[in-house]
């Protein structure tokens, strides 16, 4: 195939590179093979030295494995993937053993290895723990010692498994639209430095996302000083810039608020979707599930906190809420502002009052409640409000005597411009001037997700446009504009830095050594600062060897690897102010005096319009994520939608304009139209149309091009987060969105048990009603047939009380399991495969704001199983220890059990789901877990590898397996604990939780006796609340049989 | 005229209607028979390899235990098959020029590793951990049988589920004291051999019951 | 019997008379059951009751071939079931006991069927003795109306009353339409 | 009922089961000439074509399913059974009819049986046949189907009894071998006849052979008498068992809508109702095609509109109950199905033309005229087939759509595909019908004669002379 390419002129796409790779690479290792073929089509003799050169450059980072075994461990894996897959009859082709030539010490092979680094999304960083299987990373874990992470991660984090191995990463540098070479680049990048040193740096600019590494801050920071005349902008589609500045307007400086949720007894959020957006969300939802679940274990005593939620699109943390209140995204303000006024915080604006009409005592009952609760309550502004209203905010925590209790201030984690949205506008305005020459952007996509006003992509394409550096892990809609693309390193294959949300730094240790060759910002910025060749792991030790006690620093950095955080030393004079907000989160917090709103202009927007929401999307973010199959299926909490994004109407608002589900409206905003199909959505803001960043990418890969609407074509500087004057016209297309729950009421049966804590009080085991208790151990057949195992039997709990719905759950199932995506035609036809899935119930009489609840359904695993009596070929049938097992190659698909499962948790592979022509998936395989084949059944094993796992290390040291040591893959990722897992005969934490008189069986009407059970779900509404609140209310009614 | 057949008609009817009856049944007995047989077992068949490595030699021979080789068989669920660098341990001393053991230096110089073909090759739906059968007394000849005395590796049992449960449903006469795993020759005691023989079971804490689960060997 | 007619006999299968109707054939069967032939067989168009009485037949072993078939299948089809379920391996089912008899029984009641089904048939046919393609009474013309309209009476001359003229008389005083030799 | 009696007075007599003048050489010759003399028939060349075309459509879908799976069905979850199952079972109950025909009235000495008990076997084997393959191509991976049968295997398991499934297999099969061999028993004198009477070599040859040399001799008759009637009384238990092992499939489950134990007898009926409905479906044509009035008359048409009357009538007190029970239980999931998602749901239209299709239709066979009425008759058989393939559509469709948990709810949209394979079967069914009134006797010859013989023994023992021989009066 070499001179096939050679002859053509024409630049090659990036899905041609990878077809030619995929043509060469045989059974080969997948990378491996495209290296090479790729560097034929570079025709280029130095690609392979380059390819053993920077993997020497990794040499003994990856944990022992040198260079002969990275470029094998690939061909060790395509062994056990041969192995994964349910092969037919007939006689066994012959496989192929392939053993080490040089073995490393710490490699054992079929024994898998964890190692520490943490993921940066949106510039805050979660400390993670990888699963390595012989230098393969399969899954990623929470580390437990990371105060970001608690040993739980959002659904991202598990996503970034798929994304290292995405074959539609980019794989080669290209310049001017031809592969090119990384020598290249050092020539170009060597030759712009020596220019650039020359005239001080005028004309060039680098362009990053949010920055909280210490180590590529420093970087930066020193080359400005090397080239003052040089800026570094950084620009974060979902950025903080308000809260930041919200801070400048009260304290005179840019503060972040650092939240204490364990100690907030009353919390009323503005619009803070705190469990889903923003940093430090996994601490923030344990340490609201903790307070949640105080006086839910024992009804005596009663310390559950209380959440008030004003916000106009629903969001997790409104469906936790005991009082929700949809207002517009524009009134929220004047939410705070009736409470500042009822708080009598000074300086504070009136309320306009019409625009919260018929809703005063929901405020002054939410203002009672914090005024009762000084210092231990808390007033939370989301991330999409203007400045003023976190400036309010800051007031009223201040008047309540919050600050410094339930919340405290620390400067911004991130490093570069505090004014993000600012420094992009300033950006655009040089290179419209022509001021710039030399543009880096690492990592950041502006091209696609800059605001539309400022024409960003036209600036930089027309000929005063500077020479265009782009690094990124796709050749996206940047990379198009760019002149040279370098391809940018996966967090797993990259040395580096990052810090969390309250300053603790977690150093990022690759698992594997760049699969498409990738280059991190800090190697591009490091060969402008002429450190060419210095391998990125020396950099970010320097960085750190100046910071530590040299005596101590070796032990401190491999203490630092093990366990993912580093210990930083009060800040040396230099760095920022690096080393203290870690002490000051916990410690006492320095003071920044009180907070004051003279310099505060109080915007007011006109009413009465229809106002346009913007949100980043639960599962894509702001479009980073678009080409990741398990995100793009992965349900979005309340809307369960996939593949795609939607306009989210209220129910009244679709009344009035005549709008049906799937429908395609016209969103009008200024200028800019587009065509966005309808979701209608009980509790959205009757004025407000949402919509989600983030979709609709033309240039990321086969998965995510196309998917849904580019609502950024409708985002302007000015509104970044919210605007009026929003048009919505219907059309008669119709495109039809992939949800997968489609009946949302539960039609009078008692599935999510739930009660106000006062009728807990009073009858605590509401949960139990009568059908479940007195069906209970009836049976004709009482006792199992063959013995019980007399150790172990196996049962899980989820506890509703915490559950917020993330979905974590399910794409760590996914992760776990090697569960494929189906894609878009299949989820239309109810096919999705999640072993786990959320289910979500809307309560109540009002459509306007229902009552939200959230429902985790993996298998039952009952006793009694209906699916085990209808199988013909006994492919289901029950363990020793309680297990519903599922044998898939015994299967022959006849779905009689799935029809007769009543929780209707079963799966079927109606196609060849499975993904094993696509070399670089193959390693992303779990190499304990059988890939299933066309046309069998499957579903929740319990992660029974597993306990199979742990049942083996058990009996090899000559012990029982203990009563909480096997975790699955859905309860070590849940961000608040509500799933435990366990041996039901020993004491542990399931075993307690099946005592809690919250405790109830799903249908257990049935007599299936399932292993799975659930906690009822408790509300703490405020007995003062309104008529106008009773239903929501009704929400909160026990129903009992 | 109304006599249609010719006499031996008769004796040809009653052949066909008995063929067409017992046929069926035949066929079915073949399969059985097949799908026991080496063809589909392999049981006995020399897979062709890179080096001519001779159990015989180095195990019965030069009395190399098995682990020297295979290093992880008592802890993982992988033997571990023995890196160039181990073999060359001793033929970079000894036979180091044999025209034989080419394929050996050249891995190791051109680091690229052998590739052997698999011989025990379990289904891929089988997941099968050396460590614990190790460590429950299962000996290396109950499922390699005397690989110490083949010239050439083949396979001895048939490796089917039938044979699998055999064991799994009944260890006790299949389990050896610990130290006597790797010892290939080992036969229990003869005083009260059962006795002996089955004496494993408590001290190796097997749970028999929890052997015929489904997902001890698929998941 | 003389020698003489012993050779005749062997070269003729016996002596074929046709009827014109059912009662006809039968009184005609009956006397000559009466006169003191047994080797002899009649052929109709359809069965006719009293026929085979007529012949003196009263043997008929298809009846308890059948209930030897059906319990055979019976008794088979449940004891595979059990000793599978209980013995060959035993699992645990949806928590259901090893020894579930009521779920065995519709699979026991189709294997009775089978079995008694298949002892019919085969039954019959065996003691029928069919196949037989070649017999010789197909040898006679007017036979192919057997299977249409006309009723037949052949006396075999393996009867030892058998005697080409006697026994052709007697046929002749029955009063039929034809009567025909039955060469081999 | 008084009604009816008062019907039954006025009318002379039921009109005969066999017209007046027929002989058993006129009955042979009649009906021996379909198959061995009668000229080539453009009406049979085009249902021929319909069929074999359609047989065609059938080999594409299946070859389609094959090569993707069965994703290629709008089967989801929960509605992880769809046409498959609804065809599997519509089948099966239209291959009730002819066993039922052959057996049951047989030992019920019902005389009108005999001209129609030929084709609806025929037709009882044709639909087992088109049933038989959809439990094959409804499985994930139909290669193992030979997992479902007790065979000694190197995996030392057998099938698992306690499963439905698995009864099917057996019951199943056990239905259509017996009635292959019920059939082929019956067939075995007329094969004779056809052999005598055919006039080409290889036409003696094959009709010889299957017959199996069969002469027609007293002792072979006595023992055949025993056999077919011993047939006939295993076949008559076997075919109540196979539609009720069928509704266990349904009854097993703990689905809403399916676990009732008035399933069986329900299903019965709902069988028996099908099959005597195409049996019309099949007769009034054939007998018009080819002048078979002689032998299946309007006495025949009226009985079975008489069966339809009362089987319909059955299914309907069963629908009736299901409503009732899942009233009176009180339990929530029978509730919503019953009172509320089949009658006002998602599928009210299947579930209303069933009523009035399966129940209301038949109801006019309460009036003779109806009865009588040849091409009402004719359509109202067709509306049942429609009605009864409906009655599955909902019981399987409707029940799993809706079931426990509405956050699985789900609708069922069937696909090309799906609609390929049931036509594709009713290709297959008229294939191998239209091959079979060419080349087989559709009328049982020799039963026919037997009945004449009778018919002359009634007639002469009310003249009180000696029986007449008709077969005289041939000549």
């Amino acid at each position: 195939m070499k001179p096939s390419y050679k002859d053509q002129e024409t630049p090659l796409t990036l899905t041609e590179l990878t077809r030619a790779a995929r043509a060469a690479s045989t059974s080969e290792a997948a990378s491996a093979r495209q290296w090479r073929s790729l560097s034929e089509l570079a025709d280029d003799g130095s690609f392979l030295e380059e390819v053993s050169q920077a993997v020497s450059g990794v040499r003994g980072a990856i944990h022992g494995l040198d260079d002969a075994s990275r470029r094998k461990f690939m061909t060790l894996m395509g062994a056990s993937f041969a192995l994964a897959g349910v092969a037919g009859c007939s006689v066994q082709p012959i496989e192929k053993i392939i053993p080490y030539v040089e073995q490393p010490e710490d490699i054992v092979p079929g024994k898998p290895m964890f190692f520490a680094t943490a993921a940066v999304a949106g510039g805050d960083g979660v400390g993670l723990l990888v699963e390595s299987h012989m230098g393969r990373p399969t899954k990623i874990e929470g580390n437990p010692t990371h105060p970001a992470s608690l040993g739980a991660t959002d659904v991202f984090s598990q996503a970034e498994m798929l994304a290292l191995y995405d074959p539609d990463r980019s794989q080669v540098v290209v310049h001017e639209g031809r592969v090119d070479t990384w020598e290249r680049f050092l020539a170009f990048a060597v030759d712009l430095r020596d220019r650039k040193l020359a005239n001080k740096g005028k004309g060039l600019r680098i362009l990053t996302q949010t920055v909280t590494s210490p180590t590529l801050a420093d970087q930066l920071n020193r080359l400005l000083e090397a080239m003052p005349e040089a800026k570094w902008h950084s620009y974060e589609p979902v950025t903080r810039d308000a809260a930041r500045r919200g801070a400048e307007l009260a304290f005179g400086e840019p503060l972040e608020p650092v939240l204490h949720l364990d100690k907030a007894d009353v919390i009323v959020s503005l619009d803070a979707d705190f469990l889903s957006w923003g940093p430090g969300r996994l601490h923030h939802a344990r340490a609201f599930a903790d307070r949640r679940s105080q006086g839910a274990d024992a009804p005596g005593e009663a310390a559950m906190n209380r959440l008030y939620v004003v916000e106009p699109t629903p969001t997790i943390t409104g469906a936790m809420a005991d009082h929700r209140l949809p207002v517009a995204a524009r009134d929220v303000s004047h939410a705070a502002r009736a409470l500042a006024k009822a708080l009598k915080v000074e300086g504070a604006p009136d309320a306009d009052a019409n625009r919260l009409a018929g809703h005063e005592t929901w405020f002054s009952a939410a203002a009672a409640d914090l005024l009762a609760h000084k210092g231990k309550s808390l007033v939370v502004v989301g991330e999409g409000q203007p400045a003023e209203v976190h400036a309010l905010g800051h007031a009223i925590n201040a008047a309540l005597g919050n600050i410094g209790e339930t919340v405290t201030l620390a400067p911004p984690t991130t490093a570069g411009p505090a004014d993000q949205l600012g420094s992009l506008v300033e950006l655009t305005r040089a290179i419209e001037a022509g001021e710039v020459d030399a543009l880096l952007i690492l990592g950041a996509n502006p091209a696609y997700d800059a605001p539309v006003d400022l024409n960003l992509a036209e600036a930089l394409l027309n000929d005063r446009g500077p020479t265009l550096v782009h690094l990124g892990t796709h050749d996206n809609e940047t990379a198009a504009l760019a002149n040279w693309h370098v391809p940018e390193a996966h967090f797993l294959e990259a040395w580096g830095d990052v810090r969390a949300f309250d300053g603790t730094v977690a150093i990022q240790q690759p698992l594997i050594a760049p699969l498409y060759n990738g280059r991190t910002a800090g190697e591009i910025v490091a060969t402008l600062l002429g450190e060419v060749g210095l391998p990125p792991r020396e950099t970010v030790r320097r960085y750190w060897r100046e910071r530590l006690p040299a005596e101590t620093f070796e032990a401190a950095w491999t203490q630092a690897l093990r366990d993912g955080v580093i210990k930083e030393q009060p800040a040396k004079s230099d760095a920022d102010a690096d080393g203290d907000e870690k002490a000051k989160a916990e410690a006492k917090p320095k003071q920044y005096g009180e907070p004051k709103l003279d310099k505060v202009k109080w915007a007011d927007a006109p009413t009465e319009e229809l106002e346009i929401v913007f949100r980043p999307d639960p599962t894509l973010w702001d479009g980073r994520y678009a080409n990741n199959g398990w995100l793009q299926e992965l349900p979005k909490p309340i809307t369960t939608l996939t593949w795609g994004n939607a306009a989210l109407v209220s129910p009244a608002l679709a009344e009035r304009l005549g709008l049906q589900n799937n429908q395609v409206v016209e969103l009008e905003y200024r200028e800019a139209v587009v065509e966005a199909p309808v979701w209608i959505t009980p509790g959205q803001a009757d004025d407000s149309v949402t919509v989600h960043l983030g979709h609709g990418r033309t240039r990321v890969g086969r998965v995510g091009n196309g998917v849904g609407f580019n609502a950024y074509a409708l985002r302007r500087s000015d509104a970044l987060w919210f605007g009026d004057g929003l048009k919505v016209s219907a059309t008669s297309k119709r495109i039809p969105l992939a949800v997968t729950q489609h009946h949302h009421n539960m039609e009078g049966r008692e599935l999510v048990r739930s009660a106000t804590i006062g009728q807990y009080r009073e009858t605590p085991d509401f949960a139990q009603a009568e059908e479940q208790s007195s069906h209970h151990g009836m049976s004709l057949h009482p006792d199992p047939p063959v013995p019980q195992n007399e150790h172990h039997a196996w049962a899980m709990a989820i506890d509703l009380n915490r559950c917020i719905g993330c979905n974590a759950c399910t794409i760590a199932c996914q992760a776990e399991n090697n569960i494929p995506v189906v894609g878009k035609d299949q989820v239309l036809l109810s096919r999705e495969m999640h072993w786990i899935r959320v289910d979500r119930y809307y309560e109540g009489e009002s459509e306007a704001n229902p009552g939200t609840v959230f429902q985790p359904v993996p298998c039952m695993h009952c006793e009694k199983a209906p699916c085990e009596l209808v199988c013909p070929v006994e492919a289901t049938l029950h363990s020793d220890e309680g297990l519903n097992e599922m044998v898939y190659n015994r299967c022959v698909g006849t779905r009689y059990c799935g029809n007769n499962c009543p929780y209707k948790v079963r799966r079927f592979n109606w196609f060849h789901y499975a993904d094993e022509t696509t070399p670089s998936l193959k390693p992303l395989n779990n190499p304990d877990v059988t890939v299933r084949s066309r046309g069998v059944m499957e579903k929740c094993t319990y992660c029974v590898q597993r306990i199979n796992e742990a049942r083996i290390n058990a009996k090899m040291a000559g012990r029982t397996v203990g009563g909480d040591e096997v975790v699955t893959a859905c309860q070590g990722v849940c961000p608040t604990r509500a799933i435990v897992f366990g041996n039901m005969l020993v004491e542990s934490a399931v075993t307690k939780a099946r005592q809690s008189p919250r405790h109830y069986a799903l249908l257990a009407g049935l007599g299936t006796r399932p292993r799975t059970t659930y906690l009822a779900r408790l509300n703490n509404p405020n007995p003062d609340a309104t008529p106008a609140e009773a239903s929501a209310e009704n929400s909160v009614e026990p129903r009992h049989g | 005229m109304p006599q249609v057949f010719h006499p031996s008609a008769n004796t040809l009817s009653r052949v066909v209607l008995f063929s067409l009856v017992v046929g069926p049944a035949a066929l079915l007995g073949l399969i059985y028979l097949l799908v026991r047989s080496p063809y589909q077992t392999q049981v006995g068949v020399v897979r062709e390899q890179p080096v001519q490595f001779s159990h015989e030699h180095h195990v019965n021979g030069l009395g190399i235990d098995c682990r020297f080789c295979h290093t992880s068989v008592e802890t993982s669920a992988s033997a571990g098959m023995p890196p160039t660098h181990t073999c060359m341990t001793c033929h970079s001393q000894i036979w180091s020029d044999s025209p034989m053991l080419e394929p050996v230096r050249a891995s190791l110089r051109n680091n690229e590793p052998l590739e052997w073909n698999r011989v025990h090759d379990l289904p891929d739906f089988v997941y099968f951990h050396h460590g614990v059968h190790v460590q429950k007394g299962v000996g290396c000849v109950e499922c390699h049988g005397r690989i110490d005395l083949m010239p050439l590796a083949h396979r001895e049992k048939p490796l089917t589920m039938e044979w699998c449960l055999e064991c799994h449903r009944n260890p006790e006469p299949r389990l050896r004291p610990k130290e006597d795993v790797f010892a290939m020759d080992w036969t229990p005691p003869a005083d009260s051999e059962l006795a002996r023989a089955s004496e494993p079971v408590p001290t190796n804490h097997v749970e028999v019951g929890q052997l015929t689960n489904c997902s001890i060997c698929h998941r | 019997m003389s020698g003489h007619d012993h050779v005749e006999n062997h070269e003729v299968y016996g002596l074929m008379a046709e009827f014109d109707g059912a009662a006809h054939l039968i009184e005609a069967t009956q006397s000559a059951y009466d006169h003191g032939y047994r080797m002899m067989e009649a052929y109709t168009p359809f069965p006719v009751e009293g026929l085979d009485l007529a012949l003196g037949y009263y043997r008929n072993k298809v009846p308890r071939t059948v209930f030897a078939g059906a319990l055979l299948g019976g008794l088979g089809g449940f004891f595979m079931q059990a000793w599978s379920a209980m013995v060959y391996y035993p699992h645990n089912i949806a928590g259901k006991p090893l020894y579930s008899w009521p779920a065995f029984i519709p699979i026991t009641f189709e294997m009775t069927v089978l079995g008694g089904a298949f002892a019919a048939v085969f039954g019959m046919l065996y003691f029928n003795g069919l196949p037989r393609l070649y017999h010789p009474v197909f040898n006679v013309p007017e036979f192919v109306q057997a299977s249409d309209d006309r009723f037949f009476l052949c006396i075999q001359s393996r009867d030892p009353l058998f005697d080409p003229k006697e026994t052709l008389s007697f046929l002749e005083s029955r009063g039929p339409r034809v009567i025909s030799v039955v060469p081999y | 009922m008084a009604e009816l009696k008062r019907k039954a007075d006025r009318r002379p007599g039921p009109p005969p089961v066999l017209a007046p003048g027929h002989t058993f050489g006129s009955v042979t010759s009649k009906i021996s000439a379909i198959v061995l003399t009668d000229p080539y028939d453009w009406r049979w060349a085009i249902g021929m074509g319909i069929g074999s075309s359609l047989l065609l459509l059938f080999t594409v879908a299946v070859v389609h399913l094959l090569l993707h799976g069965v994703g290629v069905w709008g089967v989801n979850i929960p509605v992880m059974w769809g046409f498959a199952i609804i065809n599997f079972v519509w089948w099966i109950g239209i291959g009730h009819a002819g066993t039922l025909i052959s057996a049951i009235l047989l030992l019920l000495k019902q005389e009108w049986r005999t001209s129609i008990n030929r084709f609806a076997e025929a037709m009882t084997l044709f639909a087992v046949a088109c049933a038989g393959v959809f439990p094959l191509l409804h499985m994930g991976r139909p290669w193992k189907f030979y997992w479902l049968l007790p065979y000694p295997n190197t995996m030392a398991l057998l099938p698992q009894w306690r499963s439905p499934l698995v009864w099917d297999v057996f019951a199943v099969s056990t239905y259509a071998t017996v009635s292959v061999l019920f059939w082929y028993v019956g067939l075995i004198p007329d094969l004779a006849t056809l052999r005598d009477r055919a006039v080409s070599r290889p036409a003696q040859l094959i009709y010889g052979s299957l017959s199996l040399g069969w002469r027609g001799s007293a002792r072979h008759w006595a023992r055949y008498k025993s056999a077919y009637i011993l047939l006939a009384g295993l076949a008559t238990p076997l075919v109540v068992s196979v539609h009720t092992v069928v509704s266990f499939d349904f009854a097993a489950g703990v689905i809403p809508g399916w676990h009732t134990t008035i399933f069986p007898p329900y299903f019965v009926a709902g069988a028996i109702f099908s099959g005597f409905a195409m049996v019309v479906t099949l007769a009034v044509p054939l007998r018009a095609a080819y002048g078979l009035h002689d032998f299946i008359t309007d006495r025949h048409l009226d009985n079975m509109a008489k069966i339809l009357l009362a089987t319909g009538s059955i299914v309907g007190y069963g629908y009736a109950m299901e409503f009732f029970i899942a009233w009176y239980s009180g339990n929530p999931y029978e509730g919503f199905l019953f009172l509320d998602a089949r009658p006002f749901g998602w599928y009210h239209l299947a579930y209303r033309t069933m009523i009035f299709c399966n129940v209301l239709i038949p109801q006019l066979f309460w009036f003779p005229a109806c009865r009588r009425n040849i091409m009402l008759l004719w359509v109202c058989s067709l509306i049942v087939n429609v009605g009864m393939w409906l009655e599955r559509y909902v019981i399987v469709i409707t029940s799993l759509s809706q079931d426990f948990l509405p956050s699985s709810w789900a609708m069922y949209y069937p696909t090309f595909w799906d609609w390929a394979t049931f036509l594709g079967t009713i290709g297959l069914f008229l294939f191998l019908a239209f091959l079979f009134i060419r080349f087989l006797p559709v009328i049982a010859i020799a039963e026919m004669r037997e009945l004449v013989h009778e018919k002359d023994h009634h007639a002469a023992r009310h003249r009180g002379l000696p029986a007449a021989e008709p077969g005289g009066e041939t000549q």
